[in-house]
């Protein structure tokens, strides 16, 4: 029950998955690749016209960051289901909101940071300037550690229910609006001049709100899952 | 002590259990036993608090355990149908992740003697657990037991897949146990396999 | 009272589809709503019937 | 009615379905007044728009749906909490028979809105915050009822559907108040507390009517719905109501 | 190995997938609200701007029907996989491609098939005309099942080959892209007026094709997974 | 008859077994024994043609079966560890599809007497499996015995999770399959629980 040994759990959680996620390295570039791939499937789609791409830049990024997420993430729980780690985890000593907190940041180091670390390259073939790239880098720096969060607990309740993949995002994506709004809303004010701090303020808002609430949300949905 | 005061628990529409009763003091076992279906899973699990009872209460030295919550989790193995292993870990890894998240983390040698004990030899220690045969998966799983300092054990079918040296060894370390006052609730379908200690049997009916 | 006859009425001015459409489609929707509900109540009670002729000790349970 | 009614006793479900079953019938009848009267007052009294002439009329429709589907989802996550918070089936039950309702009205809303959009802003639909948000809510109640029907155990099903009920709210006043954070095409609040009204007051008398009905027909719809839910969960033959069930059946015998 | 009973194992097949969906009819429904879903992000993190929409909408409309093609098919096998089902499948008195065909006929009954049917109400969306919408659902009609056979080769490579995910991606995403490319491009040209025939026919030729191969290659990749 | 001509197996770095050579007459059975991860279930697979040898080959009746391909698996009925059922799907539905996919379609009352014969009662037989005990499960994937016609049966631990009252009433089966000049491989740690007629012991010591 004291803070050290909760430390101990949690930080065995996060490196177990890093562990994990290091023996199939490829799971972990997985999310980095679909991004980059939606994101290069677009041109070919909509066609090649700069002032275009450059319009939809913001807003196509930030889609395929939220899938790339959302894909990810509706199988953090899964496996653990299916094997019986979860039981265990949820016969530790510790809160388990807790260590659904290192589940989930483990997650996004895994697969969020990456994504973070690689927009700017994709802002660049989308023609964006220098400034919007620091503020696109910045609203996902705040806006995927939330996009995770919510989207554990789409991911927590649709443990063992078949077709899973597809209800997750029916249940998140709708959680998932204002976070997108925010976060194409900073990129496009910053290149129309306005400056997206508004927007990156609110991101922030809503990136605390989640850190308080989700966990405890995901908590019981894990719980639910294992009766 | 572990003790069940008139629980009931239904799945479904089918009644399992109504007012059962159960007292397991330290130093004996309870061999849960029954059919297939008769509900002996789910009594684990209500004993575990993952699943709560749709009536009664389950005390542990005089206290529920749905207030105890954490606490109570700090009293207990549990080891169900599945191994709760990972494939891609080696089974050295599995172990120590294991023991480290339940709080009683160990070394990387007490978790080779431990896996050694069970009769795993080092070099499968190094193997990814996916190319592990179901008895060897098994035997990962029950190598917490080992390890493990707490009082109560929870065992769902503990024997599945073994052959016979690794369920005479799991027979031994359970009398191990046993001797040094901890107590345990055992489901199987192979009493024989049970230490000859102060065995408490609760048959189910279905 | 601002229509002269009743084909005025539906027209709408000119907008009768869109303002009829919407109106017709929210009666429809309530309509068959309240429809479902009734048949749903109905099967309900032929199933409670046949219990309670069926086995009687069941439905003491 | 008096105030001395003990509450908690009509929250056991066998006290329950006997008083929605006798309440039902008021409900209905008060509806099909209010309707008649709101309906009339919004075709024959109220004038026409001098801006859009007579489309607007879709306003006795669209902002009564569009409100109750804000409402109902409150409601439903209200009931939802409650059943987990004290365990109480028939909270569950209450948040099930309200999800439909509330999905029917917000198709409603979409639908009375893209009729009043093609003639007003010539599209049948634009991508605008208020219009976008109604559609996410929709998908909110899509997701509560796939969710429900989805898993088979009930008690799971009522908890899973209960966390993300509730994990929902956060968007209603998202969607209430995207008119006033977003510049929108939609239009903004016309009724309000503070300011009071802009519309014309027949209209609006005409509007709070239909408003009004809506809500008690939600009303009646759902008891009705929770009735039918009990029976096919409990699958317990009456709830010592002195029905014309039991009657068939002694008759039978 | 005669006609008939090789027909009763397919028929075998697409009846139990079918019974699966039906047993969750929310399934069904689940890759249609993707599209949509998916779909009406894009206005949301692009801007509302009618005639951006327009430009972007086949494209967006074309990579959102693959993304949820993809998805719902990379798992067609994994369940069969993991419960042995894929096992008995393999050691059915019949050849193993063909069995394919009616699990991946099956898939595209459940999931692209409601797509397809769907895609003109989101057209309208975006604002497309008339006869676009007919082209746009042509296209999808001829591409989709496309998609399908392509990418249930991947899905079976995610059973066997360790590290799979990105395999996957390299091999299904180039053969996905002249899919994509004639899809939208079919859509595109029509709204230019010049008439999406050339492209809707170069789709056809891709659907023969795949039909053709991808069975085959499916099967090799499921015999080896279980191996 | 079956039979396996100098097999080798390797697994990884590990060599399983080498020169294997066994026969399998019409109306015996082999029973494949050894410790855990000594290599049986890759024997049965083997056997199954899931997996191919290293070295040597398995002959039905005198013809090698990689060039029998699917006349071969016409003859056969494998169940492995895994059940190979349906969560969703219920025992009826499950137990039909499994046959009909298989090319021996059953009547539905074929299948519940099946389900019946193996001891699953009519009300289960409407459940999604997902809610089944484990042994239960298991009972689900035996039951295709009762429906199998084909000469060759392929047993991965057939009595894993179930209670005795299904061991015997497995082992029953085993019985009649066996007079009726069918043969069988069964791999299991209860040894005890096979058939007394003709069995041939294959011990592998891994
Ligand atoms: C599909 C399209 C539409 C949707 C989803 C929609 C949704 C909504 C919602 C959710 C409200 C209630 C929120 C509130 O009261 O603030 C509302 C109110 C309203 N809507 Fe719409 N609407 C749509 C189209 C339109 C159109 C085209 C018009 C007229 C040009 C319109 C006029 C109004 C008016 C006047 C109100 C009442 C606002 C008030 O008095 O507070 N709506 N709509
Ligand atoms: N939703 C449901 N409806 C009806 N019956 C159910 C439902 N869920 C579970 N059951 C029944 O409850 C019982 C659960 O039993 P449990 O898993 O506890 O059995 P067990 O004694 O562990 O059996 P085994 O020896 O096979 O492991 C099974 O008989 C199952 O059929
Ligand atoms: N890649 C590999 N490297 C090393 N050893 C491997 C590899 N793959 C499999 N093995 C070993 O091969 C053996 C496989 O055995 P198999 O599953 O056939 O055992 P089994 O006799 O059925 O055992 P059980 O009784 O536990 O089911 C195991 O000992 C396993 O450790
Ligand atoms: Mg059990
Ligand atoms: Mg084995």
């Amino acid at each position: 029950m004291n803070g050290s040994s909760m430390w101990e759990a949690v930080s065995g959680i996060i490196r177990r998955d890093l562990l994990l996620a290091m023996r199939r390295r490829s799971d972990a570039a997985m999310s980095v690749f679909f991004l980059v791939i939606v994101v290069s499937l677009f041109p070919l789609g909509v066609g090649p016209d700069p002032v275009v791409l450059r319009t939809i830049g913001p807003g196509v990024l930030w889609v395929a960051a939220l899938l790339a997420c959302l894909l990810s993430l509706s199988r953090v729980f899964t496996a653990d289901y299916v094997d019986g780690a979860l039981e265990q985890m949820v016969l530790v000593p510790q809160p388990l909101a807790v260590l659904v907190v290192g589940k989930v940041l483990a997650h996004w180091l895994i697969s969020g940071l990456p994504v973070v670390l690689l927009s700017p390259l994709l802002g660049l073939q989308f023609g964006l300037s220098g400034e919007s790239l620091g503020v696109l880098v910045m609203s996902l720096l705040l806006g995927t550690p939330t996009l995770s969060m919510i989207g554990a607990i789409g991911a927590a309740l649709v443990l063992g229910v078949r077709g899973s993949g597809l209800l997750v995002a029916l249940l998140v994506l709708p959680l998932y609006v204002p976070v997108l709004i925010f976060g194409a809303g900073a990129v496009t004010s910053s290149m129309a001049g306005i400056g997206g701090e508004a927007n990156l303020s609110l991101l922030g808002a809503c990136l605390v709100l989640s850190l308080f609430l989700a966990p405890w949300a995901t908590a019981a949905a894990l719980r639910i899952a294992l009766e | 002590m572990l003790q069940a005061v008139s629980l009931r628990c239904s799945r479904g529409e089918r009644r399992l259990f109504t007012d059962l009763n159960v007292k397991v003091e330290r130093g004996s076992l309870l061999a849960v036993v029954g059919e297939n279906g008769s509900g002996k899973t789910s009594l684990l699990r209500i004993f575990s608090s993952l699943l709560s009872p749709e009536q009664g209460s389950v005390l542990w030295e005089g206290q529920d355990i749905l207030q105890l919550k954490e606490l109570y989790a700090g009293q207990l193995t549990y080891i169900g149908h599945l191994n709760g292993i990972k494939d891609d870990l080696t089974p050295l890894e599995n172990l120590m992740s294991a023991m480290s998240l339940a709080g009683e983390s160990c070394s990387n040698n007490g978790a080779k003697e431990a896996l050694e004990a069970i009769g795993l030899k080092r070099p499968i220690h190094q193997l990814p657990s996916k190319v592990l045969s179901q008895g060897q998966k098994r035997r990962v799983a029950l190598a917490r037991l080992w390890l493990s300092t707490r009082p109560l054990w929870l065992l769902d079918e503990p024997f599945t897949s073994l052959d016979t040296a690794a369920t005479a060894v799991v027979t031994q370390r359970l009398h191990t146990h046993l001797q040094r006052a901890g107590l345990a609730v055992v489901v199987t379908h192979q009493e024989v396999a049970l230490p000859t200690e102060i065995v408490q049997r609760l048959r189910l009916t279905g | 009272m601002q229509w002269s006859s009743a084909s005025e009425f539906f027209a709408m001015g000119g907008y009768g589809l869109y303002v009829w459409t919407s109106f017709v489609a929210t009666a429809l929707c309530m309509g068959w709503e309240v429809l479902a509900l009734w048949r749903r109540r109905a099967a309900t009670r032929a199933e409670q019937r046949a219990s309670l002729l069926g086995g009687a000790d069941e439905t003491t349970a | 009615m008096s105030m001395d009614i003990n509450w908690l006793k009509y929250s056991s479900p066998q006290a329950f379905y006997p008083l929605a079953g006798r309440l039902i019938p008021w409900f209905a009848c008060v509806v099909v007044v209010l309707m008649g009267v709101g309906l009339y007052m919004g075709f024959f009294v109220a004038p026409t728009d001098f801006q859009q002439g007579e489309a607007y009329r879709i306003i006795f429709v669209h902002v009564p749906a569009a409100w109750m589907s804000m409402f109902l989802y409150v409601v439903m996550a209200v009931w939802a909490g409650i059943g987990m918070g004290l365990n109480a089936r028939l909270s569950f039950m209450m948040a099930q028979a309200i999800a439909p309702t509330g999905a029917m009205f917000t198709f409603l809303a979409l639908l009375t809105g893209a009729m009043w959009g093609k003639p007003t802003w010539g599209a049948w639909w634009v991508w605008d915050a208020r219009l976008t948000s109604e559609l996410i809510l929709l998908f909110q109640y899509a997701g509560v009822m796939l969710l429900r029907t989805s898993i088979d155990d009930l008690r799971r099903a009522d908890r899973a559907s209960a966390v993300f009920a509730l994990v929902g709210v956060v968007n209603v006043p998202i969607i209430y108040f995207s008119v006033q954070w977003w510049n929108t095409l939609h239009q903004g609040a016309s009724v309000s507390m503070a300011t009071g009204s802009k519309m014309a007051s027949t209209m609006l008398t005409a509007m709070l009517l239909m408003t009004l009905a809506f809500w008690l027909y939600s009303i009646a719809v759902i008891l009705a719905r929770v009735r039918c839910i009990m029976v096919e969960r409990e699958s317990l033959p009456v709830w010592n109501e002195k029905s014309a069930v039991i009657q068939e059946a002694v008759e039978a015998r």
